[in-house]
């Protein structure tokens, strides 16, 4: 958060009213800042945070691949790998990809979507970043006092008798969770109490939508996790053992409530970045989206389908034949929603009039990637191939393929798209098209090696390998420094562009959803007065009456 | 077959079932590469195509119709839904075991695989079996969860502590199969490595009679009483006495104060709440772990949990001493404990 | 939880009434979230009791199943107090809301009360979660270890549960008796009654589990 | 006390909430077996619905509330379903029917064990 400026240049000597000034101007003390109750200073500091627990989490995924250089020890011992796969695991699940796109985009957003002033209960909403801060703090603390080792799963017995420090980790993570209920929370009652007069449910932009099925997985799934992680704590720190075989528990059911969080956990990720997408396609392609109802109500369909399908991380647990069964069928029927999403993206752009952005060329990779992680995904719930898969590196490909090809690039996407909104200024075009092929090209390179690993049946959290798979290894670990490269000169030329990038005036993409409809950055209530809300915010076939506030 | 295990940097398939799922997995690979490359070709297409020409450009408003999204819906959910069709059915075959395999008994703890076969041999890490032959495997953990997986055979199944799963497989070529732990267990979670051996048949007999020795890398042996000559019925009468069955149970059919081991095996029992159950592996192995979960009628609870006490080859000796004693004759009046029968104690023990 | 200090609603809203909506559905929402929390704990007892039918009604024929009945008389009271206490306070009638808010308050401590008497009776009998204990080697029942923890778990997350809800009307009352809380906001004291009567709810469902069945 | 009179739903909910209280604390006593947890998870959730409908008052509030608790139940219910489903139709623990192969001297297999499931 320290690496945004306070100030926002304003033209010199231009007297602003306070009305007027942006939410950057009003007041510049760090006082006004971490007691803000204003949802887009909330968004910021929460795109600070992610973007350092982001680039913790990157960090331990560049020394895991370092490790993987040589099939013997590389660079670490195989205590230190256990801990890094778990900390990457449970950093970016918890502390970057869960509140990624909802914490930061959502808060800044969401309510200028609805054209609010503020979200519903803006106090919670500050308390929730504090609270997030404090799980956060927790999560590392768990670093310094011996680590983790578990991985990010958690299974007992293991967890509960790992002598690393668990409990510590755990409650940082229960307390994140708590962070996520109370922004989910948040957001379900804005969406229904705070939108502005004009601006009904089938005229909220898509990312709305999106936003909201997300907080209602977030707001009923995480309470299960947060039970569930209770149990293991107790059962690590006060030898509880309610998952203890010796004392007559059932491990499965761990992995039960677990994955009856954690899979949906999964659409709490994706979701968002979906939103991203129906944004950034409809604003580039300059076009309504192909299917406006199909897009919002898939959302809510993943949402509700998201909880029927936590078995298929379950195949070969031990769960009953007829249970596997059932999962199976399930899981084929959010996979359905997904795609309706996909095609209404792509048809959206037929007879649109595209111009090709850094995000948009986010957006494609996002295509490319997800459908191809996405069904991949479907592929793990026809059975028997899952049998094969299960905990390989075909797996952990399947998933970076969702969580940093789907999830990582559309948050990208969005980065780009919103930076002139939230700073009032541009970025450097040109540098931003490479950074995003590197940024690809990389990502590719170091995945798609791993699904051919797994295939040849290499197990996941490995920490030695036979030596026959050190070629894959190699090309992906290479790969991996691509992708960093392309990340970091992305950070480079956004730092850049906060101070020396140009003025990008009130809309420069010239969307007409509704978060653009007033200055950029926007003023503390964000609209200076009632937006021209008539015009729907996918309604390209006529010009906008006033395009400046 | 071999091309496309090829491309798919897929290991041999060395089971009966490996041919099939990779069938599968060449078709549901295949359809992917096709989906993501149309769809980013479409995008790509398109964006070429509908190339924006002034800034203020407009476009008229398209919209789906409903035909279309209910064909595009229907398509892929057919799709879908053919991939978990077959899926499932390879899926049970995988979990289901003919009902003649052979059972080994597998013991998993951090950071061993532990094998114990019906004719009393142990090995560590090294399982030997016939080729052409349905193995079954009941497998147990000591300590946290772990995962046999074994890629040439396409099968993987958890191994729980405190509870049996089983896992199958035939082996179609002979040669050595690297067995993985797959569930994260531990710090040398990727050191729990083991190989199945599978021998022709000719070799097998060889290996039968004369052990390891006349093979390469002899596994030690670990379990206490569990090796040399004996087989696992004689296995299973020592473990019977050492571990104070022999106390409440009989071998004879007199009742005692727990039922007797003889004709137990196969017969359908009468539980104390009117359930009635077949005194199977399954049944007989429960009752040694949780003994207070199925008490046949007439007798009281008081037998304890050998949950921990009882190794996994002596769970497996004493399964197959009862089961040797399913065609024990009747029990002569008065006499206690009499010589087994020769040919019962040979049928007990492993098929041929 | 929402800004309004007085009648007049705060800045981001458009009237007091959205004002008012927006918490209550806020509080549902929450309460969705504390039925899947306890939901949760649920799910795995049912699993167990399913699993271990013998141990479980050992446990629950050892529990005090008067104790835990009048507990249950207890919350139930309180929860019509409270009700009483909203329409009260509908009805501008702040002295007799807050005199129903008080005696609510009273019950939710009475239960507390009751219910550390009970745990104190399950230590003296060497219970303690866990399967610690003297109790566990006298009846070595498989399962009952899991019964006895989940009891302890759920009843204990219940009575933290009882302690912010009696905190919370706390708050409430003070507000009343200070006059910050009248016939216009008594939305507010809805609020903290609807999430009272969660709390209600959900010994409902755990006084069948482990006293009755 | 003043003119305030206990509104009739508050009374009569009150009343209700007390019978069902007494009716599940005799039916204890009966020895019932099995369903005695389901009777007394029956009246439960009778007693929660009451509270829910009258006390907490969703019967007058909007539908998104509604909504909001049809979920929460919703997925409860699927939860705990799917969840037993796994324990309830797990292939007789531990292990599958055993291999029953006809000795020379059986003239007959015996009728098989256990069904699979």
């Amino acid at each position: 958060m320290t690496t945004l400026p306070l100030t926002h240049a304003a033209p010199p000597g231009a007297p602003r009213s306070a009305a007027h000034a942006s939410y950057l101007d009003t007041e510049t003390t760090l006082r006004s800042w971490l007691l803000t109750t204003d949802h887009k200073r909330i968004g910021v500091l929460y795109l600070g945070t992610l973007l350092a627990t982001m680039a913790l989490g990157g960090f331990f995924a560049m020394a895991i691949r370092l490790e993987h250089l040589t099939p013997d020890p590389t660079v670490m011992s195989a205590m230190t790998y256990n801990r890094m796969f778990t900390l990457h695991g449970v950093i970016m699940v918890w502390l970057f990809l869960i509140p990624s796109i909802p914490s930061a985009f959502g808060n800044f957003m969401l309510p200028m979507m609805l054209g609010a002033k503020d979200v519903a209960f803006p106090r919670l909403n500050l308390l929730s970043w504090y609270v997030f801060i404090v799980g956060a703090v927790l999560v590392l603390l768990s670093t310094f006092v011996g680590g983790i080792d578990t991985g990010w799963t958690f299974y007992p017995p293991y967890s509960a008798l790992s002598p690393t420090a668990v409990p510590l980790a755990l409650l940082g993570v229960f307390i994140v969770g708590f962070s996520t209920i109370l922004t989910g929370l948040n957001f379900i009652v804005t969406t229904h109490t705070m939108r502005a007069e004009g601006v009904g449910w089938m005229q909220m932009p898509l990312f709305v939508w999106s936003i909201y099925a997300t907080s209602i997985i977030q707001v009923l799934a995480t309470p299960v996790l947060g039970m569930v992680l209770l149990f293991v704590v107790v059962d690590n720190a006060l030898g509880w053992g309610l998952f203890d075989p010796s004392r007559g528990g059932d491990p499965v059911l761990y992995q039960h409530l677990f994955w009856f969080y954690s899979h949906p956990a999964v659409y709490i990720m994706v979701l968002p970045g979906m939103g991203v997408v129906s944004e950034v396609v409809a604003t580039y392609a300059r076009k309504n989206p192909y299917s406006y109802k199909a897009i919002a109500y898939s959302s809510l369909g993943i949402a509700f389908v998201g909880f029927l399908t936590w078995g298929h991380h379950m195949f070969v647990a031990g769960m009953s034949t007829f249970d596997a069964g059932a999962f199976g069928v399930l899981s084929m029927l959010v996979a359905v929603f997904s795609a309706i999403k996909v095609f209404n993206w792509t048809w959206t752009l037929k007879r649109g009039a595209i111009a090709l952005k850094t995000p948009l060329l986010y957006i494609f990779a996002f295509l490319f990637l997800f459908v191809f992680g996405g069904m991949t995904g479907v592929a793990t719930a026809a059975m028997s191939l899952d049998v094969h898969w299960h905990d390989t590196y075909f797996i952990v490909a399947h998933f970076h393929f969702i969580m940093v090809g789907g999830t990582l690039t559309a948050f990208l996407a969005g980065l780009h798209y919103w930076f002139p909104k939230m700073t009032g200024r541009l970025y450097p075009e040109r540098l931003g098209m490479l950074s995003a092929a590197l940024v690809f090209a990389g990502f590719f390179v170091t995945f798609f090696p791993q699904f051919l690993l797994g295939n040849a049946g290499m197990p996941r959290r490995y920490f030695n390998y036979p030596a026959e798979f050190q070629v894959l290894h190699v090309v992906s670990t290479v790969g991996s420094w691509v992708l960093a490269v392309g990340l970091m000169s992305t950070a480079i030329y956004f730092l850049w562009s906060l101070r020396w990038g140009p003025e990008a005036g009130p809309n420069p993409w010239g969307s007409r959803s509704f978060e653009w409809r007033t200055a950029s950055p926007p003023p503390k209530h964000n609209f200076t007065r009632t937006p021209p809300f008539e015009i729907g915010p996918y309604d390209y076939t006529q010009p906008l009456p006033d395009e400046a506030p | 077959m071999e091309t496309l295990r090829m491309i798919l940097a897929l290991p041999r398939g060395g089971s009966t079932i490996a041919d099939s799922i990779d069938l599968l997995h060449g078709f549901v690979i295949g359809v992917t590469m096709l989906m993501s490359t149309y769809v980013f070709a479409t995008a790509a297409w398109f964006t070429i195509r509908y190339h924006r020409k002034r800034d203020d450009q407009l476009t008229e408003r398209v919209t789906a119709t409903r035909r279309g999204e209910a064909f595009i819906i229907a398509g892929i959910l057919g799709t879908f839904l053919l991939w978990w069709v077959i899926g499932f059915r390879q899926y049970v075959d995988v979990r289901d075991p003919p009902s003649d395999a052979d059972i080994v008994y597998v013991d998993a703890k951090q950071w061993m695989w532990k094998f114990a076969y019906a004719d009393g041999r142990v090995s560590n890490d090294v399982l030997t079996v016939p080729l052409g032959r349905p193995i079954k495997l009941v497998m147990i953990s000591r300590d946290v969860i772990h995962s046999f997986y074994v890629p040439g055979f396409r099968v993987k199944q958890d191994v729980l502590p405190g509870r049996y799963t089983t896992l199958w497989f035939e082996a179609k070529e002979a040669g050595t199969y690297p067995i993985w732990c797959a569930e994260y267990c531990g710090v040398s979670h990727s050191a729990m490595r083991g190989e199945v051996r599978v021998l022709e048949a000719d070799e097998y007999a060889r290996w039968k009679r004369a052990g390891d020795a006349k093979l390469a890398g002899a596994p030690p042996c670990r379990l206490p009483g569990a090796c040399g000559e004996g087989n696992l019925v004689a296995e299973g009468r020592a473990v019977a006495e050492r571990r104070q069955c022999v106390a409440c149970h009989t071998l004879d059919g007199q009742k005692h104060i727990g039922p007797t081991w003889a004709r137990l095996y196969g017969s359908e029992v009468t539980l104390e709440d009117g359930r009635r159950v077949v005194a199977d592996d399954a049944y007989l192995t429960r009752s040694m772990m949780e003994p207070n979960a199925d008490v046949v009628a007439g007798y009281r609870q008081m037998m304890p949990s050998y949950r921990g006490a009882l190794s996994a080859g002596e769970v497996a000796a004493l399964v197959e001493l009862i089961r040797s004693l399913r065609d024990a004759p009747a029990p002569p009046s008065g006499i206690a404990l009499p010589r087994l029968d020769v040919t019962a104690v040979k049928e007990g023990g492993a098929p041929p | 939880m929402t800004a309004a200090r007085s009648v007049e609603h705060a800045e981001h809203f458009e009237s007091l009434e959205r004002q008012a909506h927006a918490a209550r559905l806020g509080m549902w929402v929450f309460l969705a979230t504390e039925v899947l929390l306890f939901g949760a704990a649920f799910a795995l007892f049912l699993t167990y009791q399913v699993q271990f039918s013998h141990a479980f009604r050992a446990g629950v024929a050892h529990n005090t199943k008067v104790l835990g009945s009048v507990n249950t008389a207890v919350l139930l009271l309180s929860s019509t107090l409270v009700a009483c206490a909203v329409h009260a306070l509908r009805r501008g009638d702040a002295k007799l809301a807050a005199r129903l808010v008080g005696g609510t308050i009273a019950l939710g401590l009475t239960f507390l009360v009751i219910k550390g008497i009970e745990y104190g009776k399950h230590f003296d009998e060497g219970i303690y979660p866990g399967g610690v204990g003297h109790y566990f080697t006298l009846h070595p029942i498989r399962g009952l270890a899991a019964f006895w923890t989940l009891y302890f778990g759920m009843t204990a997350l219940h009575a933290l549960h009882v302690t912010i809800g009696a905190g919370v009307l706390g708050v409430l009352l003070h507000a009343i008796v200070r006059g910050r809380l009248g016939r216009e906001t008594a939305y507010r004291l809805e609020v903290g009654a609807i999430y009272w009567h969660l709390v209600d709810v959900i010994w409902i469902f755990l006084w069948p589990l482990f006293y009755l069945a | 006390m003043s003119s305030f009179t206990v509104p009739r739903t508050v009374s009569r909910t009150a009343v209700a909430l007390f019978v069902l209280w007494a009716a599940s604390f005799a039916l204890s006593y009966a020895h019932l077996g099995a369903a005695s947890l389901l009777v007394a998870l029956a009246i439960a959730a009778a007693k929660a619905a009451l509270v829910v409908m009258f006390f907490m008052e969703l019967v007058s509030e909007s539908l998104s509330m509604k909504l909001t608790l049809a979920a929460a139940g919703g997925l409860l219910a699927i939860l705990v379903g799917l969840m037993a489903a796994d324990v309830a139709t797990r292939e007789p623990p531990p292990l599958l029917p055993p291999t029953r192969e006809p000795a020379a001297h059986e003239p007959a297999p015996a009728e098989p064990g256990v069904p699979s499931r």
